[in-house]
Formats: structure tokens, sequence, C-alpha cells
């Protein structure tokens, strides 16, 4: 039976990775590139070390935004401002680590804490438009990210936080290395893996654990499979959404922390500020399970890594963003499919042995 | 009823000029009423306002459009090559088409296959992005005039009309500065003032999108697929025609958004929707599901984006955070009145910080401005929302034969 | 008109869904100008088969034919182009289109492109006129209640000239007037020479109104009757249906202590609109009592039981035991005892996309054998999982089946078992056996009756008389949300009691 | 090894130039911005003409971070392209992390300043050539109101507009000059919203502003549709352009007439100097500040309209070259 469900649940990545690679071969045929030589170049390149390195450092940064959405949709929230919350979250963070000299872990642990509360704070006000408003967290979400947008940018520019770090790049005082979290060089010499990555897996397990082992986990997920059910069976529907909000939140102020404190050091004006939306796909492909999403990152990761040599095979690296995109919307399709599919097979099977229990009666 | 819809409209209209009159003539600052504010604020009112009535389309037969944003990344396109190649209406047609397909590509995962309809969207969102990233690559790298980023210029120019026998004399008029009466003249020759054909076009659409949806049988048939697909259904309603048609028209209605944004700017650029499907979305929603209400969200954001743009010395902002404490302080006195003390005293407070923070400051730094309508939408749902009614079955998958 | 012409044969219909049969070779003939009941258990295929007849399924096998013509159907379009209107067991009205919006729908008026609200108004309320269907057209649905929107209903079908009603249990939701007011209407419309098909569980109505009446069993046509040559009662139509004899349900001796388990006082619940639902009722159950409440659905039991779960804002004190629980949370009264059976299983007691074991844990989280403090105990809810699917008979292969796969009398029975977990002190319980078999019915009752002996205080709301009769040591009437009448179970008759549900006299 | 469909071509008359491969990182989306990345390509493309370089383009695409843009310069180092030449301040840190790797490799960065012994840093003084096109501005200007619409509100735009400032008040300290971005500091959208510097441009012409300069990318079509239409409408009016000779751009063919000057930064020049010099074998390294003296940025004298304001334009040119003024690179 589980067996069976597995192998469901892999059939439908698998025809969407299937049938995008086959529209992109169209595509690269189209345009007049060999699909073989793209395609084992992309492979050949993906897996070497150090652009598995590359991959598992940007899939950690993946991994855990697509886990803050994650976290909504399990009781049908969509955090669609994990954008906003995660800048605002590395932007403290960042303020606050490079105005620390204590010991690394001390340090660490406060900019964690501060990234993850102004997370959570951002997405505590589409929380409470929602519970006393009546404001759907769709819409207050998109209109936070805007608005952060706007706040980053007045207190980088306007204020004493902001400073030249580098000839033209203007952004927060650079962190100290006894305030970073760089890595370790385990794949490639010369590419560390980010320690984040380490911290993620944790992070990952601890939201397993979470949802699949706790009290607390039960109601979201009862409440995401059916609200009224939930709310007859005790659960408090305006404090979950509450509760559940303010911890997506406070993942997704971690988004920005693999980067800031294994790369640049300063929230700076180049801060990629889209991996909200980079977290929603890999949530719908992962199913919202964290294997899924892990699984799901790392693709993704793969994806946008290798096609820096795309370009070099002159190849516009855009490709690798109609695979994304074809891909995501293939496998939410085929999800569905296989979903129906698997509760008829499920109610003919049931009737099926209870005739037989019956007939032995 | 019509009388009556009539006379609150014109209400309305009195209380919003009054209101922008008394602004202007404490801040001293014509920009906020003048001509060329109005006339700008149209322009960039348009493609918002039909994103917003592309949501409309969508949501009223039932299906959440959050790849809105996505169809009028297709329209810019799709206006930005066809107008280069063939001129200015060819774009237009490409346009509504390129949004068309995305607009056919939600049905067809929402309706067809019953995919999380939001789910969906996002995907949309995502291919649409990356699609149109590389075709501008594959198709304008060469061109002359072209980059990889962007098309080379539309051909051709959209009729524009200025109807001076009006413009001119409201112009003086509105320069003379009277209370209220110049303002009024201000606000009606702006819309008059370099009207585009496009502009005139999406105000049809709006009507036109009145009338379908509220008056004839067709829209009768579409909003129930929205409210009761299911009560639609077994009157022998066609749904799933309908909620295709709704969102192939809803494709259709934002990629046209698109195109006017890449007409607007001659060419098409990567990233030139910069988020507007998104606020369209937002503008439906502030216009409860209505074209009115749309229309007059959509027009919010232009307005200040326009302030904010033709802004000398920062004082139209300076005007605009007077304006919301002047609205803030009037919806404070409503709620008063309506005995809701709670929001009243929250509108109150906020109004005098903003009062304060007028009289305080010479100027204020450009964000305030940037975030303004984003926080204006917050504000205005947060008010409004219990009283919204979206279609009862928005969002829900039908699915035919199906029961709730 | 002529008494033998048959306005609708249906031969040879077969039905299938994924793991059920919902008809199998059903054949049935009603004769024009006359009301045609149909009857049978919950599940039994009669809205199935009424959907095939009006395009809205389509039949895996059979004809139907309408007139002495055989036609196919392929959407509700055909049938209403065959003059075939349907009324369905669920209202299907958008409550925020008007009146006449939702009358005219698919079939609307048009000048030059425009709907024609004018002429649709009118002939509205011609044909309103012409039925006593009194509505105003220009009402929002969502202003009317339940009369209204039946009445909406039946003007949708006539509306657009059926000949031909189905009415798919009309009656479940109106108070006994109302029901009146319907079926003199039914009888206005057979004059004219239409034909109803009439489906209802309440079985005297059926004999009242029906000229002939068809009994559905487990998917098939198993008998006609006709109640104006053949003498049937009640209970003749319900073994029928059943196919063996009723088993009854009784509770034997008196097992009331003194402890007061649950005491109400001054309960109102509001709709909306600030219309009491609920109206200022008073009660008090004891351990080792059952109260039963008999009423019409739809006259504020649910909103009852809603409300003494906390799940439904309310007004008045709830005592339970000493402790005052008004203000207390939903998972509060559930961790003090109080077990739950609602009226809607599907939306209100289950997870259907969810294993059985984690359906076990709905409503028990927070307690032994499903978790130990914050953290679930999957191995403890699974174990008692089985112990519930032995017990309650809850016939599945495992307990890893979702519950969308169990039939709905299965899903019933693992929520009965459920809610008898953990030594509740109070059951708070609608319809507990329905469409449960009558086998599963036999062994809920004794779990019932069991606990009661064992000091369980029992609130139980049932559409069965019989059951409700059988089981309760004390039986209130509710009518429009206030107790009409008490009634003493050991002497109080189904038939009696159904006359007090109406309002119409005092039960003894 | 690669092979495919790319612009990479090597000119077969000159094998021996043929060893040199040269590799150019664009930010972003790369070239096609009609000002900034298109003067790189130019000068890339005038090496590739007149040397005979092999060349490869790439672009780091949206949402670039510092370890993809390392990883682009990697891997143009790593293929053997030399010199690999990063266009645009967003790839410092990037940069200064690869030049170390491949300590053999000339590296070159536009618009920053990286400190290795193989890198070259091609900065422009954009402020003493905004200096310039403020002089002419200000001369032309008849209503003493002159405009700038700037793209992103950030220092490196920042310093276009105080040198324009600057240059226009050393000829009228009256005057008065409106300034506008087009988005806040990390609003992507600031160089894509030509529409919106239309807008602007409106209004500081409704302002009474007769001479606009616009530092914007992309958004800067726009102040040439809005200058175009006013004179359209009978008014005299100028826009004046920038990084490129926008004047000779065949995209901005129609509004020619009306760009009175551009303020010229030679990336094309820097770029090309670049790649000679590895060609000559003695690579530019250090800090290369391509001012006036340098001739590194200018203004544009094809149209000839510019000619009334030449004198003062290079009057003030000897007194920056000479030390006798400094302009400053924030405005005041
Ligand atoms: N769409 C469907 N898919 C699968 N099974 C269905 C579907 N519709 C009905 N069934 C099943 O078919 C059987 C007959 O259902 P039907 O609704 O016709 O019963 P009914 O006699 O009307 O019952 P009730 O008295 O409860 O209304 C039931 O077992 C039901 O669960
Ligand atoms: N709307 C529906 N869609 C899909 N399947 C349905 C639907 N309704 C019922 N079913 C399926 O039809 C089957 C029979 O359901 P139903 O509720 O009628 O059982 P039942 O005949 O009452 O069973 P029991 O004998 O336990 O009383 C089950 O497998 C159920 O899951
Ligand atoms: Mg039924
Ligand atoms: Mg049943």
């Amino acid at each position: 039976m589980n067996l069976r469900r597995i192998g469901t649940s892999l059939l439908a990545p698998a025809i969407g990775l299937f049938i995008s690679l086959a529209a992109t071969a169209v595509i690269l045929i189209v345009i007049g590139a060999s699909v073989s030589t793209v395609f084992s170049s992309m492979w050949n390149y993906g897996t070497s070390p150090r652009a598995m390195s590359l991959m598992l450092n940007l899939a950690t940064t993946y991994f855990l935004s697509a886990l803050a959405v994650s976290i909504g949709f399990k009781m049908n929230l969509f955090n669609i401002g994990v954008n906003g919350q995660y800048v605002l979250g590395a932007l403290a963070g960042a303020v606050v680590a490079s105005n620390l000299t204590l010991p690394t872990i001390a340090s660490l642990t406060i900019t964690l804490l501060v990234a993850m509360v102004v997370g959570a704070a951002w997405a505590g006000i589409a929380a409470w438009l929602k519970v006393a408003r009546g404001v759907s967290e769709v819409i207050s979400t998109i209109m936070l990210n805007f608005i952060a947008i706007g706040i980053i940018s007045y207190i980088i520019v306007r204020t004493s936080v902001g400073t030249e770090t580098s000839l033209n790049v203007r952004g927060t005082k650079l962190i100290p290395e006894s305030g970073m979290l760089r890595g370790v060089a385990l794949l490639d010499p010369g590419t560390p893996i980010y320690g984040f990555f380490f911290i993620s897996i944790v992070i990952g397990i601890a939201y397993w654990f979470l949802l699949n082992r706790t009290r607390f986990g039960f109601d979201l997920r009862a409440t995401g499979k059916s609200a009224t059910a939930a709310r007859t069976s005790g659960v408090q529907s305006n404090r979950m959404i509450i509760v559940t909000m303010l911890l997506s939140g406070a993942v997704a102020g971690l988004v920005g922390l693999p980067y800031l404190l294994g790369e640049t050091g300063t929230y700076s004006l180049q801060f990629p500020t889209d991996w909200g939306f980079t977290g929603i796909a890999i949530a719908l492909l992962g199913r919202n399970n964290p294997l899924g999403i892990a699984l799901g990152a790392i693709l993704w990761a793969f994806l946008d890594i290798s096609s820096g040599q795309l370009i070099l095979e002159g190849v516009p690296r855009e490709i690798s963003t109609i695979m994304q995109g074809l891909i995501v919307i293939v496998v939410v399709i085929s999800y569905e499919i296989v979903r129906r599919n698997q509760v008829k097979s499920e109610q003919t099977s049931v009737a099926k042995a209870l005739t037989k229990q019956e007939a032995k009666v | 009823m019509t009388y009556l819809k009539s006379r609150r409209f014109i209400g309305a209209a009195f209380t919003a000029i009054t209101i922008l009159s008394i602004t202007r003539t404490i801040t001293g600052n014509g920009d906020l009423t003048s001509t060329v504010t109005i006339a700008q604020a149209l322009v960039f009112a348009s493609p918002i306002a039909l994103a917003g009535l592309a949501g409309i389309w969508a949501e009223r037969a039932g299906v959440i459009n959050i790849g809105l944003e996505g169809m009028m990344i297709l329209g810019t396109f799709g206006a930005g090559w066809a107008g280069w190649q063939w001129g200015v209406w060819a774009g237009v047609l490409a346009g509504v088409a390129f949004g068309a397909i995305g607009g056919l590509l939600l049905a067809v995962a929402a309706v067809t296959f019953g995919v999380d309809q939001i789910i969906a969207g996002t995907a949309i969102n995502l291919l649409a992005l990356g699609l149109t990233k590389f075709l501008a690559i594959l198709l304008f790298t060469d061109a002359p005039g072209g980059g990889q980023a962007q098309s080379p210029p539309i051909k051709g120019d959209i009729p524009t009309f200025t109807l001076e026998s009006i413009v001119e004399p409201l112009t003086a008029l509105h320069e003379k500065g009277i209370f209220f009466v110049s303002d009024l003249a201000g606000l009606v020759a702006g819309l008059f003032y370099h009207l585009s054909l496009l502009t005139i076009i999406t105000f049809l659409l709006f009507v036109m999108t009145s009338y379908l949806l509220w008056k004839t049988a067709f829209g009768l048939r579409l909003r129930s697929a929205g409210e009761n697909p299911w009560a639609a259904d077994s009157l022998g309603v066609k749904v799933v025609q309908y909620k295709y048609a709704a969102v192939v028209f809803s494709g259709m209605l934002a990629g046209l958004g698109g195109a006017y944004l890449s007409i607007a700017s001659t060419i098409y650029r990567n990233g030139n929707t910069a988020g507007r499907g998104f606020i369209g979305l937002a503008t439906m929603i502030f216009g409860d599901w209505r074209p009115g209400g749309t229309a007059a969200g959509a027009i919010m954001f232009g307005y200040i984006d326009t302030l904010r743009l033709i802004d000398t010395g920062n004082q139209n902002v300076k005007g605009l955070i007077l304006l919301g404490a002047i609205i803030l302080f009037a919806i404070g006195g409503i709620m008063l009145r309506k005995a809701k003390r709670n929001s009243a005293i929250g509108f109150l407070v906020l109004g005098s910080v903003m009062i304060g923070a007028y009289f305080s400051a010479t100027s204020f730094p450009p964000e305030v401005a940037q975030v303004a309508p984003y926080i204006t939408t917050l504000l205005v749902l947060a008010t409004a929302s219990q009283n919204l009614r979206p279609p009862a079955a928005d969002g829900v998958p039908y699915r035919k034969g199906d029961h709730h | 008109m002529a008494q033998n012409v048959l306005a609708v044969e249906l031969a040879g219909i077969w039905k299938r869904f994924p793991g059920v049969i919902a008809n199998s070779d059903i054949n049935l003939k009603v004769t024009a100008g006359t009301v045609h009941a149909i009857v049978g258990e919950n599940g039994a295929g009669k809205s199935t088969l009424m959907k095939i007849l009006y395009g809205m399924q389509k039949a895996d096998e059979g004809t139907i034919s309408i007139n002495g013509s055989e036609l196919i159907f392929s959407s509700p379009s055909d049938a209403i182009d065959a003059g075939i209107g349907m009324v369905h067991q669920h209202f299907m009205l958008a409550d925020n289109f008007t009146v006449l919006e939702n009358i005219v729908l698919g079939s609307e008026p048009k000048s030059g492109g425009k709907l024609d609200f004018a002429k649709a108004r009118q002939q509205i309320s011609d044909i309103a006129a012409e039925n006593g269907l009194a509505v105003d057209p220009d009402i929002l649905v969502s202003e009317l209640g339940v009369g209204d929107r039946q009445r909406i209903e039946i003007l949708k079908v006539l509306y657009r000239g059926a000949k031909i009603l189905i009415l798919d249990e009309p009656t479940a939701v109106l108070v006994p007037h109302e029901v009146d007011e319907l079926f003199n209407t039914l009888r206005d419309l057979k004059k004219e020479g239409l034909t109803v098909i009439f489906i209802s569980h309440k079985l005297d109505e059926v004999l009242s109104i029906a000229d002939e009446i068809t009994v559905i069993r487990q998917g098939t046509t198993v008998g006609s009757v006709n109640p104006h040559t053949q003498q049937v009662s009640a209970r003749d139509l319900a073994e029928m249906m059943v196919g063996n004899e009723l088993p009854t349900p009784q509770s034997v001796g008196d097992t009331i202590r003194d402890e007061v388990v649950l005491k109400v006082e001054n309960l109102s619940v509001f709709a909306k609109g600030g219309k009491a639902i609920v109206d200022d009722i008073s009660f008090q159950i004891r351990a080792g009592e059952i109260l039963g409440i008999a009423g019409v659905e739809g006259n504020g039991q649910a909103e009852i039981l809603d409300a003494l779960m906390g799940i439904e804002a309310a007004t008045g004190t709830v005592h339970f035991k000493t402790e005052d629980i008004s203000k207390k949370s939903t998972r509060h009264r559930r961790e003090l005892g109080i077990g739950f059976i609602p009226e809607d299983r599907q939306r209100q007691a289950l997870l259907m996309e969810a294993p059985l074991w984690e359906n076990r844990m709905l409503g028990h989280q927070t307690r032994e054998p499903n978790s130990k403090g914050f953290l679930l105990n999957p191995r403890g809810a699974k174990a008692d999982t089985k112990r519930i699917v032995k017990e309650y008979d809850v016939r599945t292969p495992s307990i890893d089946v979702l519950a969308s796969a169990l039939s709905g009398g299965n899903q019933q029975k693992l929520i009965v078992g459920r809610e008898m977990s953990g030594d509740p002190k109070l059951l708070i319980a609608a319809h507990p056996t329905r469409g449960v078999d009558v086998g599963a019915q036999a062994a809920i009752w004794d779990h019932i009756r069991n606990a009661r002996q064992a000091g369980l205080a029992v609130l139980l709301v049932s559409a069965d008389l019989d059951e409700l009769i059988g089981l309760s040591d004390t039986l209130k009437v509710l009518l429009r949300g206030k107790f009409v009448a008490d009634a003493d179970p050991a002497t109080v008759t189904p038939q009696e009691l159904g006359t007090a549900m109406t309002g119409a006299g005092k039960a003894a | 090894g690669s092979s495919g469909t790319t612009a990479e071509s090597a000119a077969p008359t000159e094998p021996a130039a043929a060893a040199v491969k040269v590799g150019m990182a664009y930010d972003q989306d790369g070239k096609g911005d009609g000002s900034f990345n298109d003067a790189a390509f130019a000068g890339l493309s005038k090496a590739q003409a007149d040397l005979g370089v092999e060349i490869k383009e790439v672009n780091s695409g949206a949402s670039a971070t510092d370890a993809t843009r390392e990883e682009l310069l990697t891997l143009l180092a790593d293929g053997g392209y030399n010199p690999v030449i990063a266009v645009g301040f967003a790839y410092s840190t990037a940069l200064a992390a690869v030049a170390t790797k491949y300590p053999d490799t000339t590296f070159a960065i536009v618009d920053s300043v990286v400190d290795a012994p193989n890198v070259g840093s091609l900065i422009f003084a954009a402020e003493q050539g905004s200096y310039l096109t403020g002089v002419i501005a200000a001369s032309a200007s008849k209503s003493g109101t002159i405009g700038f619409i700037g793209g992103m509100e950030i220092d490196l735009i920042k310093a276009f507009e105080a040198g324009y400032i600057e240059g226009a008040q050393s000829v009228n300290p009256d005057i008065k000059i409106e300034s506008k971005y087009m988005g806040a500091a990390g609003d992507n959208t600031a160089w894509n919203v030509p529409e919106k510097a239309k807008t602007a441009t409106d209004g500081m012409i409704a302002n009474g502003a007769d001479v606009i300069y616009a530092a914007a990318g992309g958004s800067g079509l726009g102040m040439f549709q809005s200058v175009k239409a006013a004179a359209d409408g009978g008014a005299t009016v100028w826009a004046i352009g920038v990084d490129s000779d926008q004047y000779t751009v065949p995209a901005l063919a129609e509004y020619k007439d009306i760009i009175v000057t551009s303020m010229l930064k030679r990336v094309d020049v820097a770029v090309y100097d670049v790649i000679k010099a590895v060609v000559d074998g003695a690579p530019l390294v250090g800090i290369n500040n391509f001012d006036l003296s340098k001739d590194g940025v200018g203004y544009s004298t094809s149209n000839s309209a510019v000619s009334a304001f030449t004198a003062a334009a290079d009057a003030a040119a000897e007194k920056i070259k000479s030390g006798e003024v400094v302009v400053g690179t924030t405005v005041k």
C-alpha cells in the first residue's frame, strides 16, 4: 500500500520532468542547437564537484524558501510574501551581525533569532489582517512585498545603516569574520559548502517532526485537509492562522542568511529579492514534503547553475527558466491526475477487498 | 435603482473633489489637480485597470487568476515583437493573442484538470517570464535597435486626442486656483488631454464589461459559473465552456494591458510589467470584483505614481500625506457615527500621525510615495474586507457531475 | 388526461461508480398526471436515478422513454427540452443572485442581446400567481429562508414549462405548514396535468400524497404499491426498503442517576440578521440518561449541538457537571469527556483524505492513546483504530486506507466508535445510525445502551422516530428553535410524535 | 570544449592574434540597453574587427548571486579566455575571488575597483563628463530650468547628477535643476520603465525645464519621447543622452534631432584598450581612471546643434584637466 503510494507520488514529477525535457529538446531543435550536446554538457558540468557545491549552496536557500511557503500551504494559507519577509529578515540580520563582536556561536544565534523575528513580524501583519479584518493573505502579502522593497531602499540609501562597501556598492557594514558561517570545502577545495546547508537539514528534519509527530502539526494538517472538521475537533482556526503565518515568516526570515553569512557578509542592493517566488514553485514540486522539497530545490539549483554552462554553448540561459516553468506546470497537473486516480483506485480496491471478505463469510 | 446609483456616484465624486480641493488649497500645490496630472494618471491607470478587469472576468466565472502578471508579460512581449514587425496595431492584436494563450493555459490547468488555481497561476507566471526572456534573446538580439532584453521600437503610434476647446479654457481656469471650481476644471480637462485611443478602448471595455456581465443572459450565465456552477449546470448552462471563455478573455485583457505598457514605452523590455498584474489583482479586490471600484483602484495607483514622478522638490508627496490624513479623518468620522469606536480610533490616530508628519517635515523621501498605493490598498481592504463579496464559488474547482 | 399514458418509463438502468453500483437494473413506470413516490434507504440510489432521468448523469445501460418515445439525454438541457424539471435534494441556488436571476438562468428572455428583465419579472409573477407561489423577484436569495427557496426551485421548473417534475426530498427541510403548502401546490399541479416524481424518507407523507409508490433497495427496484388500492402502512414500506424486519431500538430499565451532567440555561443562537435560530431553551441531562430531541430538520437542532460544543457562538449558560463551560473552547469541552457525532460527517467529522488512523485522532488529538504531551503517538492511535474497526465492524481492508474510500455507513461506524472511546461522560449525537445498515445499526444501539448503563449521558437528535422513541429516556420536541412539547417515550407513538413536531398538537 | 550556435568567431585573416580569446560578462540581462552595456559591446566589436580576437559573451541572468557570478567568470577563465572582462560593479566581489584563483589570466572590471595584480579596474569620472553636459545644458537653457532623470537611485548615478548640477551652476548660479529617479535603490524595475521616465520628463517640461539629461538605462527612452513630443508641439527643448553617443544609435534615430549631445562614458574605449593591451602583451592592470584627461569621458558633437556651446564646454574641460575645477561626486 505505502510502497504504491510512494510510487505514485514519484510518478507525477517523473512525468513532469520527462515532458519538460521533451519540450526543451523541441525548442533546442528549433533554434538549431544539438540536443545531445546541450543535455550532456549540462549533465557533465552539473555533476562536477564545483558545480555540485554551488548547487547545494543555492539549493539551501531554495529549500528554506520552499519550506517557509509550504508551512502555509499545509493549511491552505498562501504566503506569497516570503520575498518581503526574507529581505527584511536578511537586512536585520546583516545589521545586527555587523555590529556584534561576539564569539561565533553567540553571534550566529543572535543573527538567526533576529532574522526570524523580523520575518515573522512581517508575516504577522498579514496574519493579523486576515484574522481580525478578513483580508486575504494572498493579496496582503503581495502588497507587503512591495512595501518591504521600499523600506529596504529607504534604510540603505537614506540612513546611516547603508555604507559604500566597495566602489559603487551600497549595503550594510561588513559582518566581521567571527559573525560569518562560511562553510566547509567538502566536494571542491575552492568552493565551500555553506554552513547553513547543515543547519537547513536540521530545520528540514524539525519541520518534518513538527508536522508529523506533534499535536500542533496534526492540528495544522487537519486544518489544511478540512477546516470545518478541524474546527469541530477543537482546533481554534484563528490561532492556527496566526501561529502558522508567524512560523512561516520565521523560516522565511532565514532564507537570505545562507548567502549573507556564507558569501557576502553584507546586505547590499545587489541582494536577490525574488527567492520567495522560487520557493513557491519548489514547494509545489516537492508537495510540501521536506524530502520532496529538498529534491526539488536541488533540481532547481541544478538548472540554474548549469545554465551558466549553457551560454558558453551558445544557448540562452533562459532555456533553464523555461524548463523550470514547464516542470512546475506539468508536474502540478500530473499530481492532480495521479491524485484522482489514486483516490479512485483506493476506493475500488476497498470495494474489491470487501466483496472478497463478504464472499468468505 | 439607477437613480440611487447615480446619486451615490455623484455624491462620492463630489466628496473626492472636495477633499482634493481642500488639500490643494492648504498645500498650494496645483499639481494635485492639474490637467497634466490627471491625463498622465489615466495613462498609468489603464494597464492596471485592464489587469483588474481581466481579474473580474476570470473570477466572476469562479477562476482565481493570479497568473495575470504572466499574461501581462506575454502581452508586453507580443506587442513588442509584432509592433516592431508590422506596426502598432498588429502589436495590440499580438499582445491580446499572447495573453489569450496564457489564459488558455490557465483554463486547461484549472478548469479541465482542476489544479489548484493559485498554484496554476503561479506556474504560468514563471513560465511566461522564462519564455519571454528566452524569445527576446532569440528574436531581438541581432535586430537593429533591439537587444537581448528589449525589442526594437514599435512602429507607428496610437492616435491621441486633445479637445483643445475644452482643455484650454479649463486649464486656464485651473490655474486661477479657485476652491473646488479650479480643481474640477483641472480634473475634467485632464480627461480630454492627450487621450490615447487605447485609453478610450480601455474605458469602453469597462463599459462593455458592466453591460455584458450584468445586463445580458451571457453575463448571467458566466457569473453563475462563479456563484454556483452546480446550479448552473443543472439548468443546462455549459459551465466549463463559460469558464473557458471567461479565462481566455481574461488573458486577452491582461495581454492588452501588457500591450498598452509596451506601446506606451514604444518597446518591449524585460520586466517592464513591474508587478502590475499583481496590482491589478489588488484593485479588483479593492473594487469588490466590480468594474467601477476596480477602475477607481487603478486610478488611485496611477494618480499616486504620477504625482510621485512629476514631483518638484518632493512637494507632491507632502500633498499626498495631507490628502491621506484628511481621508483617514473622514473615514474615522464616518466610523464614529456608525458607532464603530475601535476602528474609528484607529483611523483618527493614523490620521493624526500623518498630520504630525506633514507639519514636522519639509519634504519626504520618494519611498513614501512609492509605497503609498500599497499601504492604501491594505488600509482599504482592512476597512472594507468584511463588506466585500467575492463570487461564492471563486477558486473552487468544478467538475461536471460533482457536487459540493 | 388518460390515466394509462406513461409519462416516464425507465427500463434496465445501470449505473456504477468506482466501488459501488448505485443503480442495478432499475425499472420504473410513471403514469402521466400522477404523483409518483420513490422511497428507499440512504444510498439506495434514488438521487442517482433521478439525475440520470434529468440528464445530469449518464446511465451505463438502460433506456429512458418520455411520453412513449425513447430519448437520450446528454445534458440537463436535453431533459429540460423534453419537459422535465428537477428540484434537487440540496438547493441549487446562487445566493448572491436575485430570485429572478436564479429562475431565468439558462432560459433567459432576451431582447436584442439584452436580458429582458421586465419580461422576466412579468413571466415570473404570472406563474407565481397561477400556482400560489408568492415571491419577490428582485430580492437576493441569500436573504430567504428554506421555504422560500423551495418555492423558487419549483418556480424554476415551472418557468421552463416542465410537464414532469422531479422533487428530491423536498420536505426534509420544511416545517409542517410549509409541507402542507407544498402538497397543496403539488395537488394543483397534478390537476393541471403535470406529473410529479417525489422522493421522501417520511413515509407517512408519502402515503398521504402519492398515487403510486416505488421502493428501491440497494440500487434496484423491489416493488411498487398503490396506496389508494392497497392497504399499506409506513412500517410495511420500511420493511420493503430494508428487506427484512426492522430491529427495534429499545432502552430497557431506568439507569438515570442523580448527577446532572449537562445543564443548559437560556441558550440562544442567532443568525447573521439577528433572528433567533435557537430561542432561549433550557434543559438538563443526568448521568445514565438519554435525552432525545424530536423535530423536523432545520428547526435548530444542528445549532444547539454546535453551540454545546463551542463551535457556534451562543448566549446563555452551559454547565458540564459543576463547571461553567459556556465560554470554554471546543477543545476544552472535548477534553472534559464530551463526545460529538455531528450531523454532516464528511464535512465535520472526517478528514476525507487522511488514513483511518489519523481520523481516529481527530478531536482526540490531545489525549491518550493518540498523543503524549505535545507529541503524537501514531502507534497508539493505530492500535486503537484496529480496536474500533473490530468492535464496530468497520468494513475496511486496512486502517491505512483513506477515509474517502469507505462507504458512508462504514465512515459513520468509525466515527461512532471514535466518539465512544476514552470513556466519554456525555455524548452529543446527531443521527448516529444514519446511512448505517440494519445490522450495524443494532450494534451501535447496543454500544450506546451499554454506555448509558455505565453512566453516559446522551443528547440524541435523530430523524428516525423509532430510534428516538426507543432509545430516549426523555423526549423533547423542537420547533422553530423552541421546545414546544415533552413526550414520554414509554407511551408516545411515532404518529403522535410526528404530529407534535409539526406543532399541530401536544404529544402525550 | 564548445561548439554550437554562438556569436563567437575568429578572424581568419590574422592567425597570430587568434590565440587571444576575450570573455565578456554582462550583468543581469546583458546588452541591448542602448547605453552602458552596448558601449562595452562596441569596444568588444571593435577589438574583434581590428585585432581579430575571438569573443565570448555571457550574462549573469536575473537574481544572480556573487556565487553564480563568480562561477561565470571561473568558467570563462577556465575556458582559456584571456582577458576576462566583467561589465558592472556587481561583479566586484566575484571578480576579486576569481582573479586570485587564475593569476595568469588578465581580468578587467568596469565601474569598480578590485585590488589584485592581474585586474584592471576601469573607472570613469562620470561626474566630469556630466559637468560638461551641465555646462551645455545651462548654456542652452532659455528658461533657467533644466532637468535630470536618474534610473535607480544609487551612488553611481548620483555622481552623474552631482557633476551635472555643478556644471550647470558654474554657468548660471541661479539655475533651477529638477531631479527625479525612476526607482529607489534596489528597485530593479527602475531601469525598465520608460513610460515613467516620460511622465517625469513631461512634469519637468511642464514646470519650465527646457534641457533634460537622463542617466537611466532603458528608462531613458521615455525622456527622449517626452522631449520629442514637446519639440513637436513647438517648444524649444533639448535632450542629453548618456554613455554612448545616442545621436547615432539606430534605435533612437527618430529622436536624434532633439539630442543636443550625449555624455560619453567611453566604456568602449576602455574595453578596447584592455583587449589591445593583452594582445600587445602588456596587460592593463591596476586602477585606470578614465577621466577627461584620458578622454575616458566627454561629450559628443555629432549633432551640429551643440556647436554653439562647445566653447564653454571645452573651456570647462580644460579647467578640470588642469585641476582648477574639482568636480564632486555627491549632490550637495
Ligand atoms: N458521483 C458519485 N461517485 C461515486 N459514488 C456515488 C456518486 N454519487 C452517488 N454515489 C453513490 O451511489 C449510491 C447511491 O447514491 P444516491 O445519492 O443515489 O442515494 P440516495 O438513495 O439518493 O440516498 P439518500 O437517501 O441518502 O439521498 C451511494 O452509495 C452513493 O454513495
Ligand atoms: N460523491 C462521491 N464521490 C465519489 N465517491 C462517492 C461519493 N459518494 C459516495 N461515494 C462512494 O460510494 C461508495 C458508497 O457510499 P455510500 O455512502 O452510499 O455507502 P452506503 O451504501 O451507505 O454504505 P453502507 O452499506 O455502509 O451504508 C463509497 O465507496 C463512497 O466512497
Ligand atoms: Mg438522495
Ligand atoms: Mg448508506
